[in-house]
């Protein structure tokens, strides 16, 4: 990589280490006395015990930062890589077309599908044009009559999630953000065709839901899906942002959590330190994971994936003193 | 806690449907309020006879579900549904106080067992089921119970062929059941599109304040979307929206009023006439709605 | 009427005649000559007989005029006399609420309906605020939706005609003015319930058109409905506005035309002079009408009714040289 | 005339899809062109080879419907329909001069016998109804002779499981045929109801320009909606625009690309691209469309 690398905050005492080690072994051969040999072979071995320790048993909240890596693989990457045959499609047919938001045909693994996914920018200037993958309505009434376009036609709709949350915008909220999420969820909860949701990295609230439940899960094993970010929790409960630390740790919002939850179907495995160490690698995974699920799903007939999609959401919760029979 | 024990248990808060001659609100007799709006000291006693209406300027205080339920549901005619139903902690959540701790602070407070009720009813002769939200649990906040309780309430309409009518109030999805939560919000509107394909009527009203993962889930899918007048409606609350936008907030913003010039509510309705529209809606959405 | 009487270009020439008779009159008995005396009786014939001609046989233009008058019945006036329980229903719930657009419930002769009209003002403040009756797109999803009600609940939809013509702004065509027509006219095509059309003033063109066919129309006398202002059709016929008056003629769009073309099924008669002389007369005969065109349609069963529009909308049009099977 | 008689009857002007070998376009060997957005002179020999586009600028000169069949069908497919409908004169309309005139002198200076031909075709191996508008027949517009071929071609598509393509241009509502001409809008949009109602596709390609009454029916009800770099396509007419709201309008209003970013249209697909794109568009769309 020519950039400067993205040093997420707890890999900062590794990197300070990393960098002491470097400038020492710039030093001359000729001036290099015993003790400063001793030193950095010490110094070596404590930046690779380090990297060994750092990377296992990641927290929820290394695990958030890994999910916002810069270098993460997007959902244009998966879309590049994965499906032939793309073709975009663009609005909402009523206002705008919101580049925060990916819809549009793909064929993965010989099966033709609806994509969608949230889309990130690969740097500043992309990221503005995409708003940071955080979606206006018009990015949730495009995806909806892509979903309707798919049901329509018998289209398995295969979908990737990664914002931060919808735009909290004034102009956002005067067009229906809310109205639009809520379409969103009536239009997935009765699609009569398969639906594949993958978390590929951020999974933020309604605005990762209204493109993100379906009849399979698949999350990355650092994607996170939450009901609320850190650090609003964290203002919410301690009227502090920088505890957002410990909200994470509160929300069960790790792809393990959400396994334990029986939310997410499958967790795939990422290279030591994130999925931006091998993208490929995990483009891969997740490619054939999408396919094994697909071909899982496509000997379903409609009427029973539409039933058994209901059947999942309804067990999701956890009541107590529940009455016998419903309503009743 | 059901609502029949509820109403049991204090006996100084009745409704028009129990107890006509008794007191309507919560306030006991003899306080006086302050109304937010005009700063007028209002009577209590007062607003018992206006359903929490400030006689002074209109402002629309917020009603208790019992409260509503009250000066909505035919005499009589409400039964509630599913009031054992309790929230568990299933994410074992600590911050500055545990969940469990909240959930128990709300029932004690507000003697409800979660922050929706909904029950079979008549409206204007109508059959319904009607869900009433109450902000004083834990915000009106969305969790497994309050998920739960709207998805039976959809069904059961479902199954007894009634319209389905919820007031809504919420600060969004409870943050302490995680992810639980969040995806009421997918089975909430699951449910609602299943009653929308049987082609039974959905009525919204929209009460002051309506945010979050309630306003992105069934409370915005009603056939006809009704708000009470100066009801604050959204999704991001406008804190976060200054936040995030750093620009101020345009006069009116997320007021129901200016929801009606978005195009996203069908009417503001002031209180007084709120049965009277909801009965009207219901005579006009039943009618073929059967067949 | 307080205010000044507004007088159209073809009663011209019968207002000078009265309002100079009007000033003879004023003279002093004492000053009135015999000669005086008989040149009024004369002035006052000439009235007469100019009066009872002028509004005989009204050309096209006459009527355009007639059926633009400022005084003329509006929807807003045959919602308030013709139904009860009207609660209007607002917005599109995705851009605005369009208040050239009515939708909205009522009660008509005991039918429950929806409701549908375009809506000029009563004085200038009204008509800036409703655009003059000329309806944006946000305007036609609103009568969309209220059309998608009406289906889903089985209520008939009335639907009263006056505008100019859907809005020729900037924003009315970035935000889709033909898409948003288009998907009114393909929701109408096929609604499940009876579609009963009212032309009460000016029907222009595909803005009218959107709210415009179904099972029955029914024009009054003086209405008109026109695939194109006689205006715009002068300009590019002779490229002048000002014969406007010619282009009228051409382009048979009158209520008798249209009954001519078979189009209209039923005309109302207005009072000499127009609708505007005395409106709880016409609103009446339209209450009439339209509860007559309910009851016709309320038995036939909503298949056939689809199937009869279609037949209906497929019968229209001039072909000559016609293969004697389709497409073949 | 009948498309096939058209080809017989121009020995000068083949398709790619009746002879590869003959050039495509009605511009005589030796003949230069002016590129209207680059100014460029271009050979139009060129031109036959891009299905006129010009080389040095991309810009998309207008196509005649026989050009553009012979760029889309696949060879030998296309079989028309309905070339035996004309034009009556249902109005006796008589302006600057009679309706009839207008009528033959656009016949025989196009050749053609409507402002759009239709036909069965195979595309990419799809089999198609596609209906291609001709600008030089009156402006392209709607009268009862063009809402009646393209209902019948959406009934044909209907009868025998075909995707309908439209490839739209047009000034709008024919005005000679009054009310008839309008009353197209509703028969259109109805036909292509009917198709969208039995799960068939419909594709449309909107090229330069299309505006009026083809816009704000059967050209905008496209399952996809794509169009060519540069249309221009609306409901109002730019000058009318302009004379309408006294705004200077904003740059690259209505053109293709901005419909894009206004959300109307899906793609703007170049000509080259175009018969490739509608293949795969027909194969993703066709896939659950039969079942
Ligand atoms: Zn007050
Ligand atoms: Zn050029």
């Amino acid at each position: 990589m020519s950039k400067r690398r993205f040093v997420m905050e707890f890999e900062r005492p590794l990197v300070e280490l990393e960098e002491k080690l470097l400038e020492l072994r710039r030093i001359d051969a000729a001036a290099l006395t015993p003790e400063l040999a001793m030193e950095i072979d010490t110094l070596a071995a404590e930046v690779d015990r380090l990297h060994a320790s750092l990377y296992r048993d990641l927290g929820p909240w290394e695990k958030v930062q890994i999910a916002r890596h810069p270098d993460r693989p997007k959902t244009q990457d998966y879309v590049d890589a994965l499906f032939e045959d793309v073709i975009e499609l663009h609005g909402d047919r009523a206002f705008g077309d919101d580049e925060a938001m990916f819809a549009g045909l793909g064929t993965i693994a010989g099966r033709k599908a609806v994509v969608l996914g949230h889309r990130k920018g690969k740097d500043i200037k992309e990221n503005i044009r995409r708003n940071f993958g955080q979606v206006h309505p018009e990015g949730f009434r495009k995806a909806r009559r892509a979903m309707a376009l798919a049901g329509r036609f018998g289209l398995p709709v295969v979908s990737f999630l990664d914002t931060a949350g919808a735009f909290p915008g004034i102009e956002a909220e005067e067009r229906g953000q809310a109205w639009a999420i809520a379409e969103c969820l009536a239009t997935l909860s009765d699609l009569p065709v398969p639906v594949v949701v993958v978390g590929i990295g951020e999974g933020g609230s309604g605005g990762a839901l209204a493109i993100g439940f379906g009849d399979r899960l698949i999350m990355l094993e650092n994607a996170y899906y939450s009901v609320i970010s850190p650090e609003m929790c964290a203002v919410i409960l301690h009227k502090d942002a920088a505890k957002a630390a410990e909200a994470a740790g509160c929300l069960s919002l790790t792809a393990a959590d959400l396994a334990r939850l029986d939310l997410a179907d499958e967790v795939l495995p990422e290279p030591v330190g994130g999925a931006h160490r091998d993208p490929a690698q995990v483009i891969e995974a997740v490619g054939v994971a999408v396919g094994g699920a697909l071909d899982a799903l496509a000997t379903t007939p409609a009427d029973r994936l539409v039933a058994e999609r209901y059947a999942r959401l309804r067990r999701i919760g956890h009541v107590v003193g529940e009455s016998g029979t419903t309503g009743t | 806690m059901p609502i029949s024990e509820w109403f049991k248990a204090r006996e100084d808060r009745r409704y028009t449907s129990l107890d006509p001659s008794a007191p309507k609100t919560d306030v006991p007799d003899g306080v006086w309020e302050k109304c937010p709006s005009c700063k007028h000291i209002v009577y209590a006693g007062d607003l018992e006879h206006t359903d929490g209406v400030c006689p002074h300027c209109g402002h629309h205080f917020e009603l208790t579900a019992p409260e509503r339920v009250g000066t909505l549901a035919d005499e009589d005619s409400f039964a509630e549904m599913d009031a054992d139903l309790i929230s568990g902690d299933p994410l074992s959540f600590t911050a500055a106080k545990p969940y469990t701790v909240s959930v128990a602070t709300a029932r004690e407070s507000s003697g409800l067992s979660e922050a929706i009720v909904t029950g079979r009813a008549t409206l204007g002769g109508h059959p319904v089921v009607l869900g009433v939200m109450d902000f004083r649990f834990i915000g009106a906040s969305m969790g497994s119970v309050v998920g739960e309780k709207v998805a039976r309430a959809f069904e059961v309409a479902l199954a007894e062929r009634r319209a389905v009518i919820m007031v809504t109030a919420s600060g969004g999805a409870r943050m302490q059941e995680g992810m639980l939560s969040l995806m009421q919000m997918a089975k909430t509107a699951a449910a609602a599109e299943r009653l929308a394909s049987a082609a039974l009527p959905y009525i919204v009203v929209l009460a002051n304040n309506t945010y979050g993962g309630v306003t992105a889930s069934f409370a915005t899918l009603g056939d006809v979307v009704l708000a009470e007048p100066g009801a604050m409606v959204g999704f991001a609350g406008p804190r976060l929206v200054e936040q995030a936008t750093k620009l101020s907030l345009p006069k009116g913003f997320q007021t129901a009023e200016s929801l009606v010039e978005h195009g996203m509510v069908d009417a503001v309705v002031p209180r007084a006439e709120l049965r009277e529209t909801l009965t009207a809606l219901l005579g006009y959405l039943t009618l073929g709605g059967a067949s």
